[in-house]
């Protein structure tokens, strides 16, 4: 399929999709805001998701073979000018990032018409435009302070993506305002790690510092550099434990800014930790030590602590965000093997992460147009009221706990295989123990949900509006049928490991 | 270091440095947000003097502007909507701080043991890609300033994000302050007129006339000077950047001296905001220009190359169509800074206090 | 006549670096004293007053002692743009801050000297 | 002793963004935090700028003799280096203090203050949106204090669990 699309695509689209990925939407995002009205805003950010999307599919086309493809923005070549490099690894993260810009954009417009007040609907589309702009920035370039840009300009939408949500509830603001406050710190941090590798290799491109950092004299500099960059992007990937923003951030956010945030923004953040990582500085005994014995434990930390929290919350958003925090724990405990097998799982898990949690946030977007609140007790009887919302919020739930048959248990059962293979049994076992975690807290919502008599059993039934349901089920589909048949994302992600761990001496360059 | 020079300049270092503590220990310890705020901008104000002397105009020139003093007037907006004192804090809050600044810090001091020595010419920062730039400039586009060079050419796409940066951080205050009853940028342009503020004295005699004439006669004087660092950007310290910071200066000035309703007259929040997302487009678009003559995104050389060059376009550099890309997305981000700064001021000015001034 | 003008001249170029140098440090020295009228003036206006001291005078007499040592006209003439903007804005903004002080009620202190102490001056 | 003298000024910026960071951490104060974040930020800025200076440098603004006149020649008595790379450990080290390959004069190295005018702005759209947020919470809340807004969340959580345990017994 994906040959089709490849060979379809025009010259000009072939030749210049890396740029045409980023720019669209940035220049898409100011012509917007001379729009009046939100419908025609909608339409307008379905059409710039859905380009972005076919841009992204050209890329993949281009690099299926492990072949690289560089753009040098403005006609410089690197190290001078700001390149784009698109192998594997960015090209599954571009995919992820646009097919759910997409995917959101599509079903966004009934709960923005419900949750955001009317004069600021095209605004508010800019924004969201500006942060998938910021995004797919952030996985496709090769220069690391372009890099810091793009995670500003999408962090900064995300600030205000998630402030909207004042309007159903005030307490998004303070999340907004910590999640600024956090995030800041840690674009910050990533400047300063950002500076220590300028400062001891000269250069800004990923692949030339990966060449230069092994011959600089400044050790202790790169040292320093790694740490404070981990740290930098661990506070936007909400690393357990600086992820105090995300649970609020998440449950007071517009319900459409939820679903897209939960797929994509701490995903980025965490392509950014890999590529760096694994890409840009020598995989040497220090950063061996670093991926045993940080990410390890933290990864398992966030596991098991968040999942107890998730347990305990009344919320059902807060209780999807403590997961959330718990699922980038998994996602770090296979990183840490520092093997492909074990990147290969993260990535795969990352993937199907985005697919469950999207589509569980999608569910409780058509609640919320309803029903309005989202209390664990308001819960109870909506799988009578809204039998197809809640049976793919199920469908979800369950591949979130990782039953066989869906995608959640693909993912669990590499990495459990992973981990094995690298003769952790102890962290497999954690694993299990977790799971059985989630088993508990998404149990009790789907418990509630059917098994239980309504709150109030006057209330008639209401479904999602389509524009919704569509998305929702195609989500909750492709959760089974990943289950069934996952040798998609599983060459994604073993393509996408095999670029970043693979990827050996980078190949040389030389000035313009 | 027995060079004069160097010495004058270590001594000016200290002396700024020190400054820089005093402030910075005093912003820790204060607790009147007034105090505060006016302190940070003197922060800035002394690094904007420290990149002086390390040779860093267009930075200082920048740091000025912005940090001292469109920061500044933010704060104090701010600050005028909220309140004007800190709590005092609990001593035992300290600590958890305390730790995590001294690990922070010890870190960084770790790593600054191996790294090449201040002002060394030959440490690879200064010796690599940066100072290539200053080889490459002549050649490439012909501009004596280098900072505007690499700026808006060689890593042109940066600046594109930073007007990205910048136009949603208009659009974004503009989400949160620009609508509402509160807003008076939003009432107007439903057609009512709330008033804002209730008359003080100042509007019964007319005690404003000095700032009066010497603002009418000053205006238009920022307004020539901001076109002169427009365009004098290529050759000295300035630029699109700086341009745009003064330009919304002068709207600022004019709508305190004359009342944020005749200002909104003036130049309409609409406006403001429609410039903004124009310097967007019009930096963008110089970059789908490129892309319809068949060069990268963002290359300049496309521009004014004639047809038959364009089969061999990486070899030749055109010098011509790089000034005329620079200045058109230097305008794009003028246009960019100064809409989105007009739209964040007005967001402040405009937003009905609900504290009156007797109860601070 | 000729004579007298190259012998100006010569006279000119001999002083203008010490000339110059002098002025910045009066100029520094005014400053200097604005600074302390800060601190040590009772209230608010009589403080405003040291302060603009700094601004006007201050920075004038640096300007000028900065053009004699300045190598181009170029220079020469920038400097006077810039002290026609402090001329503007220095006593402007005085008169600002003074007047919003007076419309906001507050009333400079009058009476005889021993009677004012440091804690009931001005705004500290 | 040149060990110190080469680096107190790393060390200085450092004291001054911990200062900024201290600020940010412990102020309870959501102004007072933004300040505290502006001058981690700026200091941040201070380092960038002090990895790209020059010992005997000017601005990185071509001036005198580097001026290529239009239509003139490149200079011809230094070699020309136009286009070629430096290695990245100076393939001139060793050299007296001088310019570059092909450069009259010396300048100090302009890619830093490329990096902090983008910083800058990064920096002051941060800033604008965080007070815009203040702004708006104090609208919403009364206050501006962290600890108390915290305790107007938990005041209200408990309320609207009391309101809703209360409804459910009536149904």
């Amino acid at each position: 399929m994906i040959d089709t699309i490849g060979n379809m695509a025009p010259a000009w689209l072939q030749a210049h999709a890396a740029a045409l990925l980023v720019a669209v939407p940035l220049i898409c995002a100011a012509i917007n805001t001379f729009l009046n009205s939100g419908r025609l805003s909608w339409l307008v950010v379905m059409a710039v998701a859905a380009f972005s999307f076919v841009c992204s599919l050209v890329l993949l086309w281009q690099v299926q073979d492990g072949e690289v493809v560089r753009y040098a923005l403005g006609g410089f070549a690197p190290p001078h000018g700001i390149e784009f490099r698109i192998d594997s690894l960015n090209a599954m993260f571009l995919l992820l990032v646009t097919g759910f810009g997409l995917v959101a954009a599509v079903c966004s417009w009934p709960t923005i018409k419900a949750e955001i007040n009317p004069a600021k609907h095209s605004l508010f589309y800019s924004a969201y435009l500006v942060c998938l702009t910021g995004l797919a920035g952030v996985a496709i370039t090769n220069d690391a302070f372009n890099l810091f840009v793009f995670l500003e300009i999408s962090s900064i939408a995300t600030y205000v993506l998630v402030a909207i949500g004042a309007r159903r509830d005030r307490r998004a603001l303070p999340a907004a305002f910590n999640y600024l406050i956090m995030g800041t710190i840690g674009a910050t941090f990533f400047v300063i790690g950002v500076g220590f590798l300028y400062a001891a290799t000269g250069t800004l491109n990923m692949s030339d510092m990966a060449r230069l950092i092994p011959q600089s004299e400044s050790p202790r500099a790169v040292q320093a550099g790694l740490s404070f960059i981990v740290v930098g992007l661990g506070l936007k990937l909400a690393m357990w434990p600086l992820h105090s923003w995300l649970p609020n951030a998440y449950a007071y956010a517009p319900s459409f800014v939820t679903i897209f945030l939960s797929a994509t923004a701490t995903k980025v953040a965490l392509y950014a930790v890999i590529r760096f990582l694994t890409y840009v500085f020598p995989q040497e005994e220090a950063e061996a030590m670093l991926f045993a014995y940080v990410f390890a434990p933290l990864g398992i930390a966030a596991m098991v602590v968040c999942s107890f929290q998730a347990v305990f919350q009344t919320d059902v958003r807060r209780t999807l965000a403590y997961s959330s925090v718990a699922q980038v724990g998994y996602m770090l405990l296979g990183l840490s093997l520092a093997t492909q097998t074990g990147i290969a799982a993260s990535l795969l898990f990352l993937f199907n992460h985005a697919l469950m949690k999207g589509a569980l946030f999608m569910a409780l977007a058509g609640v919320v147009l309803h029903f309005q609140g989202t209390q664990m007790r308001d819960m109870a009887g909506l799988g009578r009221q809204a039998p197809w919302t809640m049976t793919a919020f199920a469908i979800a739930a369950l591949s979130l706990i990782g039953v066989p048959l869906t995608a959640g248990f693909q993912s669990k059962f590499a990495l459990l295989s992973a981990v094995l293979e690298h003769g952790w049994p102890w962290a497999a076992f954690i694993i299990v123990a977790t799971s059985l975690l989630a088993v508990i807290y998404m149990g009790r919502i789907v418990e509630a949900a059917f098994f239980r008599a309504p709150v109030n059993p006057d209330k008639v039934h209401k479904e999602a509006p389509l524009a919704l349901l569509a998305p929702l089920w195609l989500l909750a589909i492709a959760n089974i049928w990943i289950g069934v048949d996952a040798s998609v994302p599983i060459g994604l992600a073993q393509a996408a490991a095999e670029a970043a761990i693979g990827s050996g001496a980078p190949a040389m360059m030389g000035g313009r | 270091m027995s060079d004069p020079v160097a010495i004058e300049i270590a001594v000016f270092n200290v002396i700024l440095l020190a400054m820089l503590f005093v402030v910075g220990a005093a912003v820790a310890r204060l607790r009147s947000l007034f105090a505060i705020v006016m302190l940070t901008g003197a922060y800035s104000l002394l690094s904007a003097m420290w990149f002086v002397t390390l040779d860093a105009v267009d930075v200082a020139f920048t740091e000025a502007a912005v940090g001292a003093g469109v920061s500044t007037v933010l704060m104090l907006g701010a600050m005028l909507l909220t309140s004007r004192t800190a709590k005092a804090d609990r001593r035992w809050a300290r600590i958890g701080p305390l730790a995590v600044v001294l690990v922070t810090g010890s870190v960084l001091i770790y790593a600054t043991t191996d790294m090449p020595a201040f002002g060394d010419p030959f440490s690879p920062a200064n010796s690599y890609v940066g100072a290539d730039y200053l080889v490459m400039t002549a050649a490439d586009i012909d501009i004596p300033n280098i900072v505007t060079a690499v700026l808006s050419s060689y890593r042109g796409f940066d600046t594109l994000g930073e007007t990205g940066v910048v136009f949603m951080a208009g659009i974004a205050v503009a989400l949160l302050l620009g609508f509402g009853e509160r807003s008076l940028s939003a009432n107007r342009a439903r057609g009512e007129t709330a008033p804002v503020r209730t008359e003080t004295k100042a509007d019964k005699s007319d005690h404003h006339v000095v700032l009066r004439v010497v603002s009418r006669i000053l205006i238009p004087v920022i307004g020539i000077y901001a076109l002169y660092v427009h365009f004098h950007g290529e050759l000295s310290a300035g630029g699109g950047f700086q341009a745009g910071v003064i330009i919304s200066v002068a709207v600022v000035l004019y709508s305190l001296v004359f009342g944020i309703a005749a200002a909104l007259d003036a130049v309409p929040v609409a406006f403001a905001r429609g410039l903004a997302a124009f310097g967007v487009i019009l930096y963008a678009g110089v970059g789908f220009y490129a892309l319809t003559q068949g060069y990268n995104f963002l290359d300049y050389d496309a521009i004014l190359s004639h047809g038959a060059d364009a089969a061999g376009h990486h070899g030749d550099t055109n010098t011509h169509g790089q000034h005329i890309g620079i200045i058109l997305i230097e305008l794009g981000v003028l246009f960019a800074v100064a809409g989105s700064i007009t739209t964040i001021y007005y967001a402040f000015a405009g937003r009905a206090p609900e504290i009156r001034d007797e109860d601070w | 006549m000729a004579d007298f003008l190259a012998s100006v001249g010569d006279v000119f170029a001999l002083v203008r670096q010490p000339l110059g140098v002098g002025l910045c440090i009066a100029g520094a020295l005014l400053c200097l004293i604005g600074s302390v009228g800060v601190i040590r003036f009772p209230d608010f206006y009589t403080r405003l007053h040291a302060a603009s001291i700094t601004d006007t005078a201050g920075a004038s007499v640096l300007l000028v002692g900065m053009a004699f040592v300045s190598p181009t006209g170029w220079v020469v003439l920038k400097l006077v743009f810039i002290w026609l903007f402090l001329f503007m804005t220095g006593p402007t903004s005085s008169h600002a801050v003074a007047n919003a002080a007076y419309l906001a009620g507050l009333a400079p202190k009058t009476g005889r000297r021993g009677d004012l102490t440091d804690d009931e001056g001005g705004w500290s | 002793m040149d060990f110190i003298l080469e680096r107190y000024n790393y060390w200085a910026i450092i004291g001054l963004m911990m200062i900024g960071l201290y600020i940010t951490f412990q102020s309870g104060n959501l102004i007072k935090r933004l300040t505290g974040l502006s001058i981690f930020q700026t200091s941040v800025f201070l380092f960038y700028i002090t990895l790209g200076k020059v010992t005997g440098g000017s601005a990185p603004i071509l001036f005198g003799r580097d001026l290529k006149p239009h239509g003139g020649e490149a200079p011809t008595d230094v070699v020309a280096g136009a286009g070629a790379a430096h290695d990245a450990a100076g393939d001139v080290a060793g050299a007296v203090y001088g310019p570059v390959n092909g450069l009259y004069e010396t300048y100090s190295n302009p890619l830093p203050h490329v990096l902090i005018l983008t910083a800058i702005v990064v920096g002051v759209a941060t800033l604008a949106l965080g007070l815009s947020l203040i702004v708006r919470i104090r609208e919403a809340y009364g206050t501006i204090e962290a600890d108390e807004v915290a305790a107007i969340d938990l005041d209200t959580a408990i309320a609207e669990a009391a309101d809703r345990e209360q409804t459910e017994a009536a149904a």
